[in-house]
């Protein structure tokens, strides 16, 4: 008997404490400054074009090769890059938001961006091309903290996985 | 359509109407799953009724046989992480207990040290996931015994403790932020904070648990006495986790076989005298209290310090095995990886998923109870299908 | 590519402010995101001028979902029912639909195998019309990280039609809202443009590889 | 049946300014008022179900440490509608394995007694419309037990037809849950009507107000009877019929759109009912509260009686919502067991203690009372008293007194 009246006095309690809902629509999920939603391409506003410099590393990391990249010669000369992505789509439908072809890029040339709301009616609309990732990725900074490299790292940088 | 109907022939033919005029009782086969409210995903039980009487089961797994082993071996570059993605969603629930477990088996393999400071917080992180785990354990348990609300009481809990995930991780679910020789990044400057946050916060859920069905006597009645596993036939079996301590055996792979840094906690493990259902129920619910006093104790300690060791950004371990062994929230959750010394990936990857094991405690606890008993006791053995059938 | 890619929109800016204003109800004015402004496009209320679009105005605040859970995203599914985020509050109720014949929104989440496939059929078929799928996560999308193993089916629309995709892995809960939302919009358009448009294959395959020139 | 005193009472309760054409009886003894009153009653109970299923989705909420439904009309007071609506509109399924006539037929059956048996409710006065109830009928008492019992004939029929096991066990569970419940019920409406010494329900709400209320009086009565039909409707924590972790929809599993609306409609009507029958046999129907007329007030309930019922009803019906959130479910055995080994004694000794007040009297009533709660508090104690000690206690010691086992215990791999 104590029991069942116990559970009618807890339900009780929580019938007068206030609801924990957040209304969404209308309500912003407070996002944490580390959240992962889709991908994105970094823009370089110095020199007012993509960071990216088509090495092929994050595709070739995604566990879900979702990541697919062309690469083209890179001729403005505004920096020294050697490449220059042509294009780069990713699957966003597939991606499993794991980061680390953030985490990979040996140029800081994407970030996680906070962009989560990712409903379609065709699933062909989640895989995204450069310019909407670019898009995506407007306003977001490359992180801070992220994990300085240690020592030296064999095989990634080997030139020969410039395109 | 050709797949449609393959379902249909499954389908035990029903008894003829002469079988029935005997007035002999009928069996009735009953297909529960692989689509059913508590079914806790998509397993399925073809139990054989007398009445209300289970008198067979017979389960059927394999519908989420998704290759989550095989896909950890593949790879030209970062495949030692590649395989975490994978691990993470096979026991979904549990993701950076058994991150932990991975590490620690490439850690292993590599030889890489860990700094102190992120062993301390993969031991908070950990800890934190148990709670998250028993957590839907509990809501799931509550509903399967009929109860709505300890579901919505368990995830108001596990909201916070996703968004602490996030707020490290950058992921609700699947942070994927350990790696071999420490952590993806440091925790944020607030991370003290918000774990005792949390931890308060949970210390207030757990007695909300208590008084809404713990004592409550129909509850009492429903779980207590059913699903009995002895001592002799747990181990036969090789049942572990909760199910195990309930049969009053202190095993726990954190106490027998210290990994990390566990040695240096003092918490208990908590052990049931019958080993039913209720008290695997009570197990969990200590557990979490424990895991509180473990996250006390490492914060406390917690130091400052790198969070990465001296590990290469690329992976190439070494030819050689590796197994490590660790106690998720389920039971005894092992990783053996093998590596050929040559590629980034690992060469074999195999799991020892504790829920597999448990479910073939199924069968014992099942047969002769009623149908509402038997979906509590395959509550009370909480599996993840994830890990299952991985 | 032949591939037609909606045009981009900005979310980013918007979300660089840590912390929103308050907004009221139904109030689509600016500072509001695109896609959260969704809803308050939406008819509230009976307002509605035809019988027909009283009848979907019916629907889509009544969604009740059969609710599949078959993996990790069947988690976050359950958390959107939960006290947090509570679907209650649109009408999806989450107590009522355990059998396909009392639901109209079938929730896809997680990994659909070879051999869970015929199941997800059949229940999809056992659902009265009027009915409605929402393949939620990168699994029930399209494979997800598994579409590489053979058991696993490359997307749910492989068996049964879908009609709103999410993507996400798995989706946040306010994800699976916002997918909710982009469904009831397409249910008060269907009051407009007639029956649901069936799933397109052409565009099916083609979702499996997307051939880069 | 004594049709002469029912439509005498009929015309009593006719206010005087309504014109004779309307109260003339016509076909079959009913009257136009009747016929009205009939349509009003329908209204009623579809509105009230609709009303309250959006109250149990709000209260449920808000238990829940939610909100409930919000965003369909302000605070969702257009969700209930917006359901229906939808189930109206939706396709109607007969499965193939179902029985074609006897399919369709079940949720009728379910939904008409339930109906049928608000004819008998009095519902207090209201100023002008004098007192509502459309059947004062001499027999009420036993009406309302049997026609409400017709609902189990209609279950079966409904899990039966509809060639699912998971709704066969559903109502082989009705069955046995119907049968068991019946009998505590009728026995606690025993003391009911030995108190009013009436079986019409006006009279013995009269009673009620004559003599204190039922509640008061046979406390334990008024206990095994709501106990009884929170069963009889299938709630919480009594919902075996329909258990949706365990059987899923028991008997409605096959049933769509507004076929599964019925049987909806009929539970929640059945809540309805039930409040309101408990309010008339045993919270003094539409008094304000008891021994308001020896005070004077009873003007109040005469005038405006009607609130007073329906707000008692909607008390009654918020606590068995209540218990739905806050309970496990019983299995079929202990619900079985809780009728035959609780109710029907608890029903048995309510009737003998109901029975003694009425023949010897105050005191000896009051002595059987403290007997009966001695002998309450002793069988209690003896039932702690066997329960082994609290297994929470003991998981906490064993979990202090726990050592670190040296090296694993060889568990196989």
């Amino acid at each position: 008997m104590r029991g069942v009246l116990g559970g009618f006095l807890q339900t009780l309690k929580s019938f007068l404490t206030k609801p924990v809902t957040r209304l969404y629509p209308y309500e912003k999920p407070p996002l944490e400054a580390r959240f992962m939603g889709a991908p994105s391409l970094l823009w370089d506003d110095a020199v007012d074009e993509v960071v990216c410099v088509a090495c092929n590393i994050c595709a070739r990391s995604c566990p879900d090769d979702c990541i697919t990249l062309t690469g083209d010669k890179y001729t403005d000369g505004k920096t020294n890059k050697k490449n220059i992505i042509k294009d780069y789509f990713i699957d966003l439908g597939r991606c499993s938001y794991c980061g680390i072809c953030v985490e990979v890029c040996p140029f800081d040339a994407n970030e996680m961006s906070p962009h989560f709301e990712l409903s379609t009616y065709d699933r062909m609309t989640l895989v995204y091309d450069k310019d909407q990732l670019i898009e995506i990725g407007r306003g977001v900074t490359r992180r801070t903290g992220k994990p300085e490299p240690v020592g030296p790292l064999p095989g990634i940088l080997d030139p020969s996985t410039y395109r | 359509m050709a797949i449609a109907t393959s379902i249909d022939m499954l389908r035990e033919p029903v008894p003829s109407v002469a079988e029935e005029r005997n007035l002999e009782t009928v069996e009735m086969t009953i297909n529960m799953g692989p689509q059913h409210p508590s079914t806790h995903g998509v397993f399925r039980m073809v139990l054989t009724l007398e009445g209300e009487r289970v008198k067979n089961v017979q389960s059927h797994i394999g519908y989420l046989h998704r290759g989550a082993e095989k896909l950890g071996e593949s790879g030209d570059l970062e495949g030692y992480r590649k395989a975490m993605i994978t691990l993470d969603r096979t026991d979904y629930l549990s993701s950076l207990l058994n991150e932990h477990a991975y590490v620690m088996a490439v850690e292993k393999l590599a030889g890489i040290s860990v700094p102190e400071r992120a062993e301390y917080i993969r031991v908070i992180l950990g800890e934190i996931t148990r709670i998250n785990s028993h957590c839907m354990f509990y809501g799931a348990f509550g509903a399967d015994a009929g109860a709505t609300t300890p579901y919505m009481y368990a995830f108001a809990l596990r909201e916070e403790i996703q968004q602490l995930f996030e707020a490290v991780g950058g992921a609700r679910m699947f942070p994927n932020y350990y790696r071999a020789g420490g952590l993806r990044e440091d925790v944020p400057q607030d991370f003290v904070r918000r774990v005792q946050a949390i931890v308060d916060r949970a210390l207030y859920a757990f007695d909300d648990f208590d008084n809404l069905i713990t004592a409550n006597e129909i509850f009492l009645s429903r779980t207590r006495g059913l699903g009995i596993l002895d001592q002799t036939r747990a181990l036969d079996l090789g049942v572990s986790g909760p199910l195990l301590r309930a049969t009053g055996l202190p095993y726990d792979v954190r106490r027998s076989e210290p990994y990390s840094i566990y040695d240096r906690f003092a918490f208990d493990v908590p052990i049931g005298t019958t080993g039913d259902c209720y008290e695997r129920y009570l197990i969990r619910l200590e557990e979490m209290r424990q895991s509180i006093r473990i996250i006390e104790q490492a914060l406390k300690d917690l130091p400052a310090g790198p969070t990465m060791g001296n590990a290469p950004k690329a992976l190439r371990p070494p030819k050689g095995e590796a197994y490590v062994r660790i106690e998720n929230s389920r039971g005894d959750f092992g990783v053996y990886l093998v590596s050929d010394g040559k590629s980034s990936a690992p060469y074999r990857v195999k799991y020892r998923s504790p829920c597999f094991v448990n479910l073939q405690s199924l069968n014992d606890m099942v047969i002769g109870t009623y149908i509402a008993d038997a979906v509590v006791a395959l509550g009370s053995i909480d599996i993840v299908l994830g890990e299952v059938d991985r | 590519m032949g591939v037609n890619l909606g045009a981009p929109t900005p979310f980013a800016t918007a979300y660089a402010n840590a912390t929103a204003p308050d907004l009221p109800l139904n109030d689509g004015a600016a500072g509001m995101l695109p896609a959260e402004n969704l809803y308050a496009r939406l008819p509230q209320g009976i307002v509605t001028t035809s019988v027909d679009q009283l009848f979907q105005w019916a629907r889509k605040s009544s969604l009740w979902p059969m609710t599949f859970g078959l993996a990790c995203c069947a988690i976050e599914m359950i958390s959107t029912f939960m006290a947090k985020h509570d679907l209650d509050r649109f009408g999806l109720i989450g107590q009522v639909g355990a059998t396909p014949r009392q639901s109209d929104l079938m929730i896809v989440s997680g990994t659909v195998t070879t051999k869970m496939a015929p199941a997800v059929r059949v229940l999809w078929e056992q659902m009265p019309e009027p009915k409605w799928v929402i393949s939620m996560g990168g699994c029930a999308t399209c494979g997800g990280p598994y579409y590489r193993y053979p058991t696993v089916v490359q997307g749910v629309d492989q068996v049964i039609p879908v009609d709103v995709y999410i993507g996400g892995c798995p989706p946040r809960p306010e994800a699976l809202m916002h997918g909710i939302l982009k469904l009831q919009e397409k249910i008060m358009r269907q009051a407009k443009e007639g029956r649901r448009p069936t799933a397109d294959l052409e565009l099916v395959l083609a979702g499996e590889g997307v051939e880069v020139a | 049946m004594t049709n002469n005193a029912a439509s005498e009472l009929t015309l009593q309760a006719v206010p005087s300014w309504m014109p004779a054409f309307l109260v003339a009886p016509m076909i079959g003894g009913l009257s136009l008022a009747d016929l009205i009153a009939l349509v009003v009653l329908l209204l009623f109970v579809l509105n009230f179900v609709m009303i309250e299923i959006w109250m149990e989705r709000k209260v449920a909420g808000h238990i829940q440490l939610r909100r409930g439904p919000l965003h369909v009309g302000p605070h969702g007071s257009l969700q209930s509608p917006a359901d229906v609506l939808k189930l109206l509109t939706k396709e109607d399924l007969t499965p193939v394995a179902a029985d074609p006539i006897v399919f369709p037929m079940a949720p009728y059956l379910v939904f008409v007694p339930v109906f049928l048996t608000f004819l008998v409710i009095p519902w207090g006065p209201l100023v002008l419309f004098g007192n509502f109830v459309i059947r004062p009928f001499d027999l009420g008492l036993v009406y309302m037990v049997a026609i409400p019992a017709m609902q189990g004939i209609g279950l079966v029929m409904a899990g039966w037809s509809s060639g699912n096991k998971y709704s066969l066990l559903g109502s082989a569970r009705v069955v046995a849950q119907l049968i068991s419940y019946e009998l505590p019920m009728v026995i606690a409406l025993l003391g009911v009507a030995m108190m009013a010494e009436s079986l019409n329900l006006t009279t013995i709400v009269e009673s009620q107000m004559k003599q204190g209320w039922n509640v008061f009086l046979q406390p334990i009565g008024f206990l095994v009877f709501f106990l009884a039909t929170m069963s009889e409707m299938s709630r919480a924590p009594f919902d075996i019929a329909v258990a949706e972790s365990e059987i899923v929809g028991g008997p409605f599993v096959e049933y769509s759109g507004m076929r599964w609306g019925m049987f909806y409609l009929a539970e929640f009507a059945a809540v309805c009912l039930n409040s309101a029958l408990s309010t008339a046999l045993f919270l003094g129907g539409w008094e304000l509260f008891p021994g308001s007329r020896a005070l004077g007030l009873g003007w109040i309930s005469d005038q405006f009686g009607l609130l007073f019922f329906m707000g008692k009803m909607i008390v009654l019906v918020l606590i068995i919502q209540w218990a739905r959130f806050a309970l496990p479910r019983l299995r079929i055995d202990q619900l079985m067991d809780f009728a035959w080994k609780f109710l029907l004694p608890a029903g048995f000794v309510n009737f003998i203690l109901t029975a003694i007040l009425q023949v010897f009297g105050f005191v000896p009533f009051a002595i059987g009372i403290g007997l009966t709660l001695a002998f309450a508090a002793v069988l209690l104690a003896t039932y702690q008293a066997r329960r082994s000690p609290s297994t929470v206690a003991l998981i906490r010691t064993a979990a202090a007194a726990a050592v670190p086992t040296s090296q694993g215990v060889g568990l196989p791999v």
